[in-house]
């Protein structure tokens, strides 16, 4: 039977729908926000909290955390998590602390990629684990969460590099600076702008997400997903593995028992920054955000002279009105979405 | 549903069960006689006992990996060797009492002559050293005190009054003789450094430091990060700060690190107690003038010594007994069972290369 | 009959019987190699050691069997631990502060029960938010300090053993608290419902089944444990501190995916559970008496964390191979 | 649409003339007959993709066992068997999902191995399979374009380009979708939309369709036709899967039979009647597909007054009789499901009243639902039916777990017993009791469904589309069963898609249009042209 009908839905380009993509953008613009009201509170009571040192001081805290948020992000976005980064950053930073003291004349660089290399290697363990050994990387990450810190102890046997065991020239690496910006900052800047750029304008990025949002639409979409997902944990231990170096030239003395707790800090900095733990939504530079916020409101507290003891609980607190209000972003979204399709 | 409000009444039932346990309804924290405490054999000294040989003595420091603590035991590991005796070192990686509270029970099943424990928590590790001590095993308590009543003797580092004078009085050296001053410690609940600090707070009412004032007592809680976040945010609080004491080792390095690495350097001086390989690139930049120290190896020294005395019964632990510490030389035990070092070493760019620890 | 076989040889090849006899193994070898470990004075410190984890491990277990998560369990235990001793030192009787600091730990479980089935928010983010939460009250209650000077009557009693025999007291409460936590997850109408809602949430619903306020629940109940647990850890120590327990989650988390319990909900067993726990401390025990360092513990204890979710994978994936290849081979005979 | 019951029996049986291995000789003969009634259309040439002799096992299930046939440029070929024939493993070995065991696959002549869905999309084979596959958190532009998506010259991804290509699409499939919204939300009829449009997008060669038609309504079905014509012209090949016969005889040239696992033939579709394709996928004759008996309706049961739920239904009442079979019927979107949960208390609602047997339900409770004598059968079986992983055991005594319950415990054997007696009941065909039902076939996992519900001893079985998706000899026996059970004093509600199925078991019809009651029709009023023409509130145009 063939039955003429004209169609009653809502014409193309329909305004709701464009509101509720304006939705998305407003996540990051939260963090903004409240990042400003803190930053502004703060100062208000100690001008000195946006002197340049202090300022600078809190970029040079954040750099570390938001390149570990950079890449556990991405992983995050893929529906996955990486626990281990806490431990990756501790073998690298003991890796190539224990390099630089006893190569005196190698050359920054040669830390920054050995550095890279060493993490790369245990995140490769982990997405392999994850893919080929079909285990949650929730499993996989907690397990290697402990084998890598192990390893780390085992290696070091109690012993610990100190600052003046180190090269000059790498000490001086997390406080020098080009046109005014520490190399530290400018190196999370590189990272965070590339891992923006990648997962937002190339396919591979959009590919991350797809995989996130619907796994097995992905693997039927005919998306590379083994080569991606080895990817996003590579990068996510590459990524870890720069910040054990950045770690290691910032304070100098480094033990077994570097970066032990980091990951609820970074887990806790992509959520923050609006990232969901289901995977398929949220950004790189969000992370960021949410690594800079987190340390904003440490040094914060510091200054306006509040019991340290309420840091935590007021990160723990963010945390939870972070994710209550993307909840209430995607309600929204979805009601604003029904009533345009409803034809009640 | 129904179901699990049963498992909550079960649990509601369980807890009662403990609750009942004392008959006695009511016991609170002024009812409570402190009984606790295992009673120990009272024993007497024979100062002329035979030292024995092959006493297995082990060290548990508050954690491993802290460098500090690395050369206390690294003293005591000395000791044994030259006491002919079987050294031994195990330790948690986090500075908790609880995992302190596994190795002691460890060492208990591997009958051990003598224990030497600096506690992370002077009560939580005590059950376990009674139970200890009622296996035979002589407890010696160093760095950090556990109750008096669950260990033979503790190694003190220096006496409490001779720390505080001497942070005082090289705070005043450092501000200048006037200005602002800061204390940064370790966690707010650290035993030695809050005393320390107290003795250091009655100095500076004193009319010689008149001119000297205390703004604020910070805690990085020995830990690397957050001293130095600290230091940070003492300097943003207090823009005329003259100086930093940090009577803790972690707390003196992260805030020479800050200062010599920031605009305040030769502004602000850094002092306190510290480890001179970890202060030396500080001295030599000019960022540390003077900190002071004992020599942690002596006191692991000093501890293996006092327990191979107690082992080989040379002493019980009581005020008065008298016995030698191999290079150290005689020692005399004080009251609570508390035996001195000496008085902290001062290091200045002069000297501070003669040391390696 | 042959319906039976293949089910107990399916029983018997899974991952939670594997564990099972693992643990016997290990129990057994080290018996009789390691010194010392066989003694009775040992097996009361495993007991006392095990306590923590194998206690949160129960609710945890049903837990992740609906397929939700708890991270901050150890973190209520540090606010417990903390309120008892404020409470303390506020001049509270202790028999009044034990049931309190259990409410206290059900009230913890409240919130995250709260925020999970009554606003649907995901449960490892909202736990992973409490557990930085609650441990930061803990030491907003007590700060850095400590408060020791509990009554030896209560303290005693949990290191203590039954008659001063090889019994542990505690003891008596884990075999209790593990009896109510199995039948109640493997023989009753509750239980069952907590697979259907692991495996396919929408499905219970369908039938039946309140899946939120179940889940509800058992964030309440794994609260209330985690508040005893927080008591008994002060207990035990002595020692009332904000610190009690820090990272325990990730032990617990470890012990109960050990047990063979599918991190995605519906799949797992208590038996599996409670042998995964003892396998934990016990080789952290032996391995101990051996003079092995903790280090290792940390490669064991992830190693084994791993190999419990890639071995059961591997060994399917090796048995499909191998059936295959018999088919190509018949095939190409033919 | 109504073929299936009203086509006389005009047309010969032919058996199985040709056994599965001769696939030669189907292949060769068909493609000349094609070639004689639409000229140049496939003619000599090549066969596009041919499948041939392909076994894939999964465990010791053979899915498939030496089938053969190719698919031509410039044809629509149907694949049409009994649910568990093995069509969706076919479909899934030319998308490079599974690889076949045995025997080849060959893309222009040339044998291929794919290794995952990526080779065969490269290959250009594109696929839109039975379940959407869509990712919810990007747009629908990027859903489309997602695999090639249009670049500019530093490699990034052109937005632009992509929006305006999913426009051109939506265009052409004559459907308003904005393209920059996300695919989150998207009704189910939509989502297909979508998924169409992905395939159209990628430009294949060879478009395979597992049930594409399912959600979607007339108007859509024959727009996605006159698109898929239009390719079909341009020269590529069709394959084209679906259980209702009306489309295939509308869009397809030929059509390949398939009976658990293997070949059974590949003929022209005007050779053959409906019969004959059904009697071939059964493999025996079927009694009349649609037996309800008439009985005299007892007492009220259920009374639905003014339900309402804001935006997707409003001021619904009916009411349902003891032996009465009570069908809801509508286009897929408007509501009708909606509804049924909401009675059930699955959904809630924001105003009316649900009373069964004159008292009132509690709102938003399935409980108290099931407590009243209330059972559902759920529209979707994988999600809302059943619990896959589960032993069959367990599904079937998962609502009556608590009964079956002894002071509050349970031990296997009552269980075991209570799902032994109700497996049988319904003639489940099943291994073992414990075995997890996501192993049976779909028409046996329905059984189950069925079982788990009718267990609870209900006074009002509401079935939600009760025989999607199960093959034609299940169906039979499921129409069989809610006859018998409405015989014996049960009041049913039936929502179903299919008007045959409605017109044939309903007693009476309550049609929405668009979340409202649009008409109340009884068994006598009720006709092909009356259903639609109130479903669609349109003019029907024969």
């Amino acid at each position: 039977m063939t039955i003429t009908s004209t169609p009653t839905k809502a014409p193309l380009g329909n305004p709701v729908a464009q509101k509720a993509s304006g939705l998305f953008k407003q996540r990051e613009l939260g963090i903004v926000l409240a990042l400003a009201l803190l930053v502004a509170y703060t100062a208000i009571d100690n001008p000195r909290f946006l002197s340049g040192q202090s300022i600078r001081d809190n970029l040079l805290n954040t750099a570390i955390l938001a390149v570990m948020a950079t890449g556990q992000a991405i992983v995050v976005i893929t529906r996955n998590i990486d626990l281990s980064v806490g431990s990756v950053l501790g073998i690298s930073a003991f890796a190539v602390a224990t390099l630089m003291s006893k190569n005196q004349d190698l050359p920054m660089i040669v830390a920054l990629l050995v550095g890279l290399g060493v993490g790369a290697v245990a995140g490769l363990v982990n997405g392999v684990l994850v893919r080929y050994g079909k285990v949650p990387a929730l499993v996989v990450t907690l397990g290697t969460l402990y084998i890598y810190r192990g390893i780390t102890y085992s290696w070091a046997g109690g012993s610990q590099v100190n600052a003046d065991e180190l090269p000059r020239h790498f000490l001086t690496f997390a406080n020098d600076s080009i046109l005014g910006i520490p190399w530290l900052v400018l190196i999370a800047l590189v990272v965070i702008a590339a891992g923006s750029i990648m997962m937002r304008n190339y396919r591979v990025g959009r590919e991350l997400y797809a995989m996130g949002s619907s796994p097995a639409a992905a693997e039927l979409a005919g998306i590379k997903v083994a080569r991606n997902l080895l990817g996003a944990f590579v990068l996510s231990g590459a990524l870890a593995g720069l910040a054990g170096v950045l770690y290691a030239a910032r304070f100098g003395t480094v033990d077994a028992a570097a970066g032990t707790g980091y990951e609820l800090n970074v887990v806790a900095a992509v959520v923050v920054g609006g990232v969901a733990v289901f995977g398929g939504s949220g950004t790189v530079w969000g992370a960021a955000l949410g690594a800079l916020l987190l340390t904003v409101i440490g040094s914060a507290l510091a200054v306006l002279d509040i019991n340290q003891f309420w840091q935590q609980a007021i990160v723990g607190a963010l945390i939870i009105l972070a994710i209550c209000a993307d909840r209430l972003v995607a309600f929204r979204i979805a009601r604003s979405l029904r009533k345009r399709d409803a034809h009640v | 549903m129904l179901r699990s409000s049963r498992t909550l009444l079960s649990v509601g039932t369980a807890a009662l069960l403990v609750t009942g346990l004392s008959a006695c309804g009511g016991t609170t924290k002024d009812s409570a006689s402190n009984s606790g405490g295992g009673a120990q054999v009272a024993a007497s000294a024979d100062p002329n006992a035979q030292a024995k040989e092959g006493l297995k003595i082990a060290f548990l420091p508050k954690q491993l990996n802290n460098p500090y603590s690395d050369v206390e035991v690294g003293g005591g590991k000395v000791a044994v060797g030259e006491l002919k005796g079987e050294y031994k070192l195990v330790g948690p990686n986090d500075a908790s009492a609880s995992s302190q509270v596994s190795y002691i029970n460890t060492l208990i099943q591997q009958q051990q002559d003598v224990i030497v424990v600096a506690a992370n928590d002077p009560n939580a590790v005590c059950p376990s050293l009674n139970q200890a001590r009622a296996a035979k095993i002589k407890v010696i308590t160093f760095d950090s005190d556990a109750s008096k009543d669950c260990r033979d003797a503790f190694i003190n580092q220096a006496t409490t009054q001779g720390i505080g004078e001497s942070l005082a009085k090289m705070a005043l050296e450092q501000a200048g003789g006037a200005g602002e001053i800061a204390v940064l410690s370790a966690t707010p609940n650290a035993t030695n450094q809050n005393s320390w600090i107290d003795v250091m707070k009655k100095e500076l009412a004193k009319p010689e430091y008149s001119k000297l004032k205390l703004v604020k007592v910070a805690y990085g809680n020995d830990d690397d990060q957050k001293s130095f976040q600290e230091a940070q945010g003492l300097l943003q609080s207090y823009p005329n700060l003259k100086a930093i004491v940090a009577p803790t080792t972690v707390g003196i390095a992260a805030a020479a690190r800050y200062i010599s690495s920031s605009s305040y350097k030769g502004k602000v001086a850094v002092t306190g107690l510290g480890l001179p390989n970890q202060m030396r690139e500080y001295v030599k930049d000019d960022t540390v003038k003077k900190f002071a120290l004992w020599n942690p190896a002596d006191i692991g020294y000093l501890a293996a010594y006092a327990g191979a005395a107690m082992a080989s019964g040379q002493i019980t632990g009581a005020e008065g007994e008298k016995f030698k510490a191999g290079k150290l030389g005689e020692y005399t035990i004080g009251a609570g069972g508390e035996i001195v070092l000496g008085p902290p070493t001062e290091f200045t760019k002069a000297n501070i290369d003669e040391f390696n620890f | 009959m042959s319906d039976r076989v293949a089910t107990l040889r399916s029983r018997l090849t899974s991952w939670d019987s594997i564990i099972v006899v693992l643990t016997v193994l290990v129990l057994v070898v080290a018996s009789f190699s390691v010194d010392n470990f066989g003694t009775s004075r040992n097996f009361t410190f495993m007991v006392l050691d095990l306590l923590p984890i194998i206690l949160i491990a129960l609710p945890m277990t049903m837990i992740i069997v609906t397929g939700e998560i708890d991270l901050s369990v150890a973190s209520t235990l540090g606010l417990t631990s903390s309120m008892m001793g404020w409470l303390w030192n506020q001049g509270l009787s202790i028999e009044s502060i034990i049931p309190l600091c259990i409410v206290i730990g059900a009230v913890c479980g409240v919130v995250n029960g709260f925020l999970i089935t009554g606003l649907g928010l995901p449960s490892l983010a909202v736990t992973i938010g409490t557990l930085a939460l609650y441990r930061g009250l803990a030491f907003v209650v007590l700060g850095d300090g400590a408060v020791a000077d509990f009554p030896f009557d209560y303290t005693g009693w949990v290191t203590g053993t039954i008659g001063g025999g090889a019994v542990p007291n505690v003891l008596i409460l884990i075999v209790a608290l593990a009896l109510i936590f199995g039948i109640v997850q493997h023989a009753t109408p509750f239980g069952r419902s907590l697979y259907a809602i692991g495996a396919n949430a929408q499905a219970a619903h369908f039938s039946g089944i309140r899946v939120a306020r179940t889940k509800f629940w058992l964030y309440v109940v794994s609260g209330a444990v985690a508040g005893l647990v927080g008591v008994l850890w002060t207990l035990r120590y002595a020692s009332a501190r904000a610190d009690n327990g820090a990272g325990l989650e990730l032990a617990v988390v470890a012990a109960v995916l050990l047990g063979g319990v599918s991190i995605f909900g519906g799949k797992g067993s208590l038996p599996g559970v409670l042998a995964g726990v003892v396998l934990l401390t016990a080789l952290q025990n032996a391995l101990r008496l051996e003079d092995v360092s903790g280090q290792a513990l940390n490669i064991v204890t992830g190693t084994l964390l791993v190999l419990s979710v890639l071995l059961p994978n591997v060994t399917t994936a090796v048995r499909g191979n191998w059936q295959r290849r018999k088919l190509r081979q018949a095939a190409a005979t033919r | 649409m109504a073929e299936a019951n009203a086509r006389p029996e005009d047309q010969p049986t032919r058996r199985d003339e040709q056994p599965a291995e001769a696939g030669d000789g189907t292949a060769a003969q068909p493609a000349a007959r094609s070639g004689d009634r639409s000229g140049a259309r496939s003619g000599d040439r090549p066969a596009r993709l041919e499948v041939h002799d392909v076994a894939k096992s999964f465990g010791a299930v053979a899915a498939v066992q030496g089938v053969s046939f190719p698919l031509y440029p410039g044809e629509a070929h149907a694949l049409v068997g009994e649910n568990g024939a093995g069509k969706s493993t076919i479909v899934k070995m030319l998308a490079g999902v599974h690889r076949p065991d045995t025997g080849t696959l060959r893309v222009d002549g040339v044998d291929v191995d794919f290794g995952g869905p990526g080779d065969a999309k490269a290959a250009g084979i594109a696929v839109i399979y039975q379940e959407p596959t869509l990712f919810p958190d990007l747009s629908v532009a990027e859903n489309i374009a997602m695999g090639n998506q249009p670049l500019t010259k530093l490699r990034q991804l052109d937005r632009k380009a992509m929006n305006a290509n999913a426009e051109r699409l939506f265009r052409r499939l004559g459907v308003p979708l904005d393209p920059a919204r996300p695919a989150r939300g998207l009704s189910i009829a939509d989502q297909q939309l979508v998924e169409i449009a992905k395939a159209l997008s990628s430009e294949a060669r060879v478009l395979i369709m597992d049930e594409p038609t399912a959600a979607l309504s007339a108007v859509e079905v024959e727009r996605l036709f006159s698109v898929v014509r239009s390719l079909r012209d341009e020269g590529a090949a069709i394959m084209f899967i679906s259980h209702r016969f009306e489309e295939i005889t509308a869009l397809c040239e030929r059509v390949t039979i398939m009976r658990d696992g293997k070949h059974v033939a590949t003929e022209l579709v005007a050779d053959l009647s409906v019969d004959d394709m059904i009697r071939r996928m059964v493999g025996r004759d079927l009694s009349a597909l649609f037996p309800k008996q008439d009985v005299d309706p007892g007492e009220v049961v259920l009374e639905v007054e003014g339900l309402s739920r804001e935006g997707v239904f409003k001021d619904i009442s009916f009411s349902v009789r003891s032996g009465e079979i009570v069908a809801l019927a509508g286009l897929v979107g408007a509501g009708r499901s909606e509804v049924m949960q909401a009675v059930f208390g699955v959904d809630p609602y924001d105003t009316g009243t649900v009373k069964l047997h004159g008292r009132r339900l509690k709102k938003g409770s399935p409980r108290a639902a099931m407590a009243a004598g209330m059972a559902l059968v759920p529209e979707d079986r994988r999600q809302q039916g059943l619990v896959m992983e589960l032993s069959i055991e367990r599904n079937v005594t998962l609502p009556r777990a608590r009964k079956l319950a002894r002071l509050g415990l349970l031990f296997g054997g009552s269980e075991r017993a209570h799902a032994h007696t109700w497996t049988q009941k319904l003639q489940t065909k099943l291994g073992r009791l414990s075995d997890a039902v996501g192993t049976l076939s779909g028409g046996n996992q329905q059984k189950v469904v069925l079982a788990k519900w009718l267990a609870t001893g209900p006074k009002l079985l509401i079935v939600d589309e009760p025989t999607r998706g199960i093959d034609v000899g299940t169906k039979a026996e499921v129409h069989r069963l809610m006859s018998s059970l409405a015989a014996d004093g049960l009041a049913v509600v039936m929502v179903s898609s299919e008007l045959p199925e409605v017109l044939g078991m309903a007693d009476r019809v309550v049609v929405l249009r668009e979340g409202r009651v649009a008409a109340r029709l009884e068994r006598a009023e009720a006709t092909e042209e009356s259903v639609m023409y109130a479903a669609m509130g349109q003019e029907v145009a024969a």
